[in-house]
């Protein structure tokens, strides 16, 4: 919805066009940020883009990075699945019934505060070393995120939808797919992508604290021996990783919304 | 097929608001609504009839009193078979009109092609097969209220609470809408509780209308109309008619004037 | 054991040269011809969670910072040390800027000097190193500055004047700065890094993968002091760095200080740790080693002859 | 209200059945105190660390720290998106970016704020601020997204400026939305900080529990740990209760 | 004071929405809205009444013709002078009903206690001065309307443009509100634009009713009512009422008809 200006629909052709332009231009913008602050560093905490960029070549072309990010990607998608499913659910429990959620919020929030390599020790604990541990600390990282975005849409709901999925007598599960998912979509997707960010990071600082293999490992070696292009590039695919799946994400959620941001003019 | 057993049953229902400041919105009300009998109820605004409403959906439970549904006491549950179009817009945004009024459907065992015939007339008996497609923003006010009606028909509930669902509405539409509800009702042999502020809508279609007073809102008269059920738009020309709004204005002129806080 | 590899953890497993030994052990099969299966080797960012990855792992082995160990020792935790790992720390250093006008640790009085975290081993070092000039720690500014990027970077941008370093980075950032003092040139750098642990409990039930494991380390820093150029390429390859020249002069450099021990205990070394973690305020009191220290798993001519 | 009182209990019913669990587990060694210590321990522990004093300075210097960085990201966060929203062709570029930024280990960004902050508060702010930001702008977008059309015609019936507009009907409309970004804005500057204080001082609670950790003083650890646990809960529960009174006057019931 | 220049002059206007499919919702239409005149729109739902009042208040242009308001053409701005009930609910949620009254004049140049005085009266008027410190939340559907209806009214602006402001009140209401309204008109000279579905409630209050056709709307009857500026709801009883009424029942009857899909 673009409530300032009332006639967005007749803006939207040229949008597109600007579109492609725009993220070009903002690129570029990014690219000579990065620059700057690699040059004005003289590379010593950030590697310019280009060599950067040639070194990233390089560590492509090694099956050994694919193996990495290969097991990171196995532990991520897992970690992610777990925040977004779980966190979805709470959410909406949560939401609905005002009771469990008053319960339940400052616990979870509280709980996420919690630094969270205190919980190392518990998390080896439960989960052991290796692939669990790290999907734990993803989890623990994308979880709260994705409840409190798909509470905070569930409390913000138009209240005559939830009389009308009670009058209609559906089943809290029916409810929440077919009344609350879809009202709630804008900010369950806003959850989905921070959900999805964190969770990436989590599992990366659980691969920091123990791994052999996995992105996050090769970032603490580039770390630990000071080898800025190898960190740099390391991050450089996460963050490029993120983004596309982050605009793939909006794209979706914004097909969805569309209709309903139809408003009127 | 108004038979003599009550459908729905409320007695000595009381509803008040926490506050601050604390608001009884309601009663004390007792009130038998017999099967298969059309009833309106007519009062001045902020008297609790949106409240009533609630209570007897079961949407929202007395502060004391009992509501009774089909024999069986409600505890905050909303009873099977029935149907409710809110005052306010429920629309579903992001569902077109077409999926708006099948939603109460989608999980009824009715054969496929059953709902899509009774969906596409519900929608174009509403005026709103050119629009069958589009989203509830695209819609008029008015639209978007046929839609909610259209969607709580399809159900054939056999309870159907109205709240004030012709509001807003042109006359002519109305009086083709009531006359629409009125074929349904005999058609489906439903019970029906309409809440109106137009008095000749109430006159004109109810078996029975209760006046309700100012909040907190309590009957001060019961008016039965004794149309036949075989009824339509057409009563309007009766003599009665203008004897029955003529009561019903008169006994509710006082209560909007105390509403507003002049002098009765 | 909930953990599907057998791994070892090596503390600083792809970023310090403690690993070297268990790089070519690996390489070269020294583990299996001891009739250990060692499927991985664990890393760990700091002494405290490299302990705890210890404990959790297949084959509860680990090198990891003495005072790690001694203080996880001393909070109950059922360890010994076995071993001695990494006892020099002749390759750390201060660096300044490139044009700075200091010359030596003297002329640090005044000045803000980096270190990476309190309680840290750089920490002790200079406060070491400052009392070895016959300074006190109230004539400078001690700052933590984090790892050693960030002391590099800090001493880069004019934000610190002097920071830590080793000769890895300090090899890589030639052109922005020049060493102040090398820690061996003011101290003893005779100080045990690192140990092998491992639990009591294990120990007793697989003596043999413990001596086998030992053993395989000591054979692959054998072949490194024989191929010193091979045992750092298998390293650059191990913690993915290509950059082999800089990792063949560092080996040869480490080598030549004698920077690793081959499993034997060096008394020493150790107390002149400990002497740090008192001036740090980590440990008080002296430690009495033997019970924190099981010999028995070592090598016969490994072991101290008392 | 009453409700209230009821969330009330049943919360403090189920935490203290949690911590009874602790408790018991630890007291019969179920739980291996090396990992774990018993809750009274906890309390005890931190009662001492208290009382001795050697935390002042540590509580002063975090919690200064994290509400400038709170304060300053909620401010800034809320102008962004304000910002962002206004143009609907910067959203395009900028939304895709937001939330991605959480994916970025900006830990390893820290030499890259010591160079261009040098050491001091200022990069922990900073780094408050960057962990914080991004979910205040976030839900301030969806928020203003929510906003009634019939709405933000009012505002142009008015005749209000765009200021005027953002500060009489948007900003107040979009509220509800706009807390969900606030409590996770609280999260994540306490997070940014306490994690920079690992790593980049030797100041500060996050220092202490990180010394803690690393030394296997679990009592001193789990101690820090439950007083920064209970002044975010405290600070959390202060913004819930803030909204619940909101949320209370604009739902029925 | 109904004096002869136009302070609303629509040209040709039409407005078109972009699908798809597109709909024609308006015009093309032309209208002379005189200074100080009361004109109210009757037609059937969906057919372009509030589209064209988003045109004559400036929220939403035209798709092609102009929109002049006292002599200056609008461009997409909304002028001064210019007071909007709407359609659906416009109450502040987060703002007590004191608040939410006297929003408009926040900003205003008035002494406060002039403020207060002018609130306080339309609050008491409304029938709300009991619920003065009450949440919208916490009204019925009718005290909300009335809320936005003062909130309007506190404002005195020259031209007021009311869609259908009466649609969730009792009939009795509307009839105290409408004589309000007219005594409102009648003191400040203020020119009012009226879309209402109620066609008693047109031929009562107005000079000029247009009737509206189906969509895309257009003007297919214009009745001037002759009315004296001093009147009020008492002029139901007069005998031309009876002939208002049924000619806009007549003019609108078919289209009304159409716009349902039945046979005219
Ligand atoms: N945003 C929109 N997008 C597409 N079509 C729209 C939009 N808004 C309104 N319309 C269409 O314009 C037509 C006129 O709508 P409008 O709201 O002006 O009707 P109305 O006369 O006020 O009806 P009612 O009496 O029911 O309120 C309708 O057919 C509607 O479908
Ligand atoms: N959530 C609430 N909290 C407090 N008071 C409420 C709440 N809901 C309704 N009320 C009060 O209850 C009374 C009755 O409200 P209700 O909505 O039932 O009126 P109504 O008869 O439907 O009016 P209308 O015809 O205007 O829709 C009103 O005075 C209102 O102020
Ligand atoms: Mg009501
Ligand atoms: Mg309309």
């Amino acid at each position: 919805m673009s409530e300032l200006s009332f006639d967005h629909k007749q803006k939207l052709i040229p949008r597109r066009h600007f579109r492609a332009f725009d993220a070009v231009v903002l690129t570029l913008l990014m690219l000579t940020f990065w620059q700057v602050i690699g040059s004005w560093t003289q590379g010593v905490a950030v590697s310019p883009p280009l060599p950067t960029l040639v070194y990233l070549g390089d560590l492509l072309a090694t099956p050994m990075f694919w193996d990495h990010a290969a097991a990171t990607l196995e532990a991520f998608l897992l970690a992610f699945v777990l925040s977004a499913l779980i966190g979805l659910v709470l959410g909406l429990i949560f939401g609905i019934r005002r009771f469990t959620g008053e319960v339940a919020e400052p616990i979870l929030a509280g709980f996420y505060t919690i630094p969270k390599v205190t919980l190392y020790p518990v998390v080896l604990l439960l989960f052991g070393l290796g692939m669990s541990a790290k999907v734990a600390f993803g989890v623990m990282h994308g979880l709260v995120p994705m409840t409190l975005f798909t509470l905070g849409a569930v409390r913000n709901l138009p209240p005559v939808l939830i009389r009308t999925a009670r009058v209609l007598r559906l089943s809290p599960g029916r409810t929440m797919r077919w009344v609350l998912v879809p009202a709630c979509l804008p900010d369950i997707v806003n959850g989905l992508r921070i959900s999805f960010s964190l969770s990436l990071l989590g599992v990366l600082i659980g691969e920091m604290f123990s791994s052999q293999r996995g992105l996050g490992f090769l970032l603490v070696n580039g770390m630990a021996q000071h080898n800025v292009p190898l960190s740099t590039a390391v991050v450089t695919v996460i963050v490029v990783m993120a983004i596309a799946a982050n605009t793939l994400m909006l794209r979706i959620g914004k097909r969805f919304a569309q209709r309903a941001d139809t408003v009127a003019g | 097929m108004v038979s003599g057993e009550a459908q729905v049953s409320l007695s000595e229902v009381v509803r008040r608001y926490d506050g601050p400041p604390v608001v009884q919105a309601l009663g004390p009300i007792s009130l038998d609504i017999k099967c298969g009998e059309f009833f309106s109820i007519v009062g001045p605004s902020g008297c609790g009839k949106s409240t009533l409403l609630d209570v007897v959906a079961g949407l929202v439970r007395p502060t004391s009193g009992s509501v009774c549904f089909e024999g069986k006491e409600l505890h905050g549950e909303v009873p099977d078979g029935i149907g409710v179009v809110f005052q306010e817009d429920s629309s579903m945004p992001w569902l077109s009109v077409r999926d708006n009024v099948a939603f109460g459907l989608r999980t009824s065992s009715l054969p496929k092609q059953e709902v899509a015939t009774r969906v596409d007339h519900a929608i174009s008996f509403m005026g709103l097969a050119q629009f069958a497609g589009h989203y509830p923003a695209q819609l008029s006010g008015g639209m978007r209220q046929r839609v909610c009606i259209a969607r709580t028909l399809v159900l054939r509930p056999r309870l159907i609470l109205l709240d004030e669902p012709f509001g807003a509405l042109d006359q002519q539409t109305r009086l083709l809408m009531g006359d629409e509800l009125l074929r349904l009702w005999r058609e489906t042999g439903a019970t029906v509780l309409l809440i109106t502020h137009a008095l000749d809508e109430a006159a004109m279609l109810s078996d029975r209308v209760g006046v309700m007073s100012a909040r907190p809102g309590r009957f001060i008269d019961m008016v039965e109309t004794g149309w036949p059920r075989d009824r339509d738009s057409r009563v309007i020309s009766e003599s009665q008619f203008g004897a029955l709004t003529a009561r019903l204005w008169s006994s509710l002129r006082e209560e909007s004037l105390k509403t507003l806080g002049r002098a009765a | 054991q909930r953990s599907r590899a057998e791994t070892i953890t090596v503390t600083h497993w792809g970023g310090q040269f403690y690993g070297v030994p268990y790089a070519v052990a690996m390489e070269k099969g020294f583990f299996k011809k001891n009739d250990v299966d060692v499927s991985g080797i664990l890393t760990a960012a700091g002494g405290g969670t490299a302990v705890r990855n210890t404990l959790a792992g297949g084959i509860p082995f680990g090198e990891v910072s003495l005072a790690a160990a001694v203080q996880a020792i001393n909070a109950g935790q059922k360890l010994i040390i076995i071993g001695a790992g990494t006892w020099s720390v002749a390759d750390q250093m201060w660096v300044v800027k490139k044009d700075s006008t200091l010359q030596g640790i003297k002329d640090l009085a005044g000045k803000q000097i980096a270190y990476t975290a309190p309680g840290s081993v750089s920490n002790m070092l200079i406060l070491m190193a400052l009392k070895a000039s016959g300074m006190t720690p109230q004539q400078v500014k001690l700052v933590p500055a984090g790892d050693l990027g960030a002391n590099i970077s800090a001493v880069g941008s004019g934000a610190i004047d002097a920071g830590f370093s080793d000769e890895l980075i300090y090899a890589q950032h030639k052109e922005l700065v020049k060493p102040l003092f090398m820690v061996r040139d003011v101290l003893d750098p005779r100080m045990m890094q690192t140990v092998m642990i491992t639990t009591g409990e294990y120990a007793r039930a697989h003596p043999d993968i413990i001596k086998g494991l030992i053993n395989a380390r000591r054979q692959g820093l054998a072949y490194a002091f024989d191929h010193p150029d091979e045992a750092a390429d298998i390293t650059a390859k191990a913690y993915n760095n290509p950059n082999i020249e800089l990792f063949r002069s560092h080996v040869r450099e480490l080598i030549r200080v004698n920077y690793w021990s081959d499993g034997r205990l060096d008394y020493a070394s150790m107390n002149h740790m400990v002497e740090g973690l008192q001036i740090t305020g980590q440990m008080k009191g002296e430690v009495d080693w033997p019970k924190y220290v099981d010999t028995s798993y070592l090598p016969a001519d490994l072991r101290p002859t008392q | 209200m009453t409700r209230r009182h009821a969330a009330l209990i049943v919360r403090t019913a189920i935490l203290a059945a949690l911590v009874a669990l602790l408790e018991i587990g630890c007291r019969f060694g179920f739980i291996d105190t090396l990992t774990v210590i018993a809750p009274s321990d906890m309390v005890a522990s931190m009662a001492d660390q208290i009382r001795s004093g050697d935390l002042d300075a540590s509580i002063v210097t975090t919690f200064s720290t994290i509400l400038i960085a709170f304060a300053l990201a909620v401010v800034l966060g809320t102008a962004l998106g304000a910002l962002i929203h206004r143009f609907a062709r910067l959203r395009d570029v900028a939304d895709p970016l937001l939330a991605s930024y959480y994916s970025v280990p900006t830990f390893i960004f820290y030499p890259l704020l010591v160079a261009l902050l040098g050491l001091g508060k200022a990069p922990l702010v900073v780094l408050g601020i960057l962990s914080a930001t991004p979910a205040v702008v976030i839900s301030t977008l969806s928020g203003l997204d929510s906003v009634a059309p019939v709405l933000m015609k009012l505002a142009r019936v008015h005749r209000l400026t765009p200021a005027r507009t953002l500060r009489w009907i948007v900003l107040p409309a979009a509220l509800p939305h706009l807390f969900t970004g606030f409590k996770l804005a609280l999260s994540y500057a306490l997070i940014g900080v306490i994690a920079g204080e690992f790593i980049l001082s030797g100041t500060g609670l996050g220092y202490a529990i990180s010394y803690a950790y690393q030394s296997f003083d679990n009592r001193a650890m789990y101690g820090v740990m439950l007083f920064v646990l209970l002044v975010a809960v405290t600070a959390n529960g202060i913004l819930y209760v803030w909204e619940g009174r909101l949320a209370r006057r604009r739902s029925r019931g």
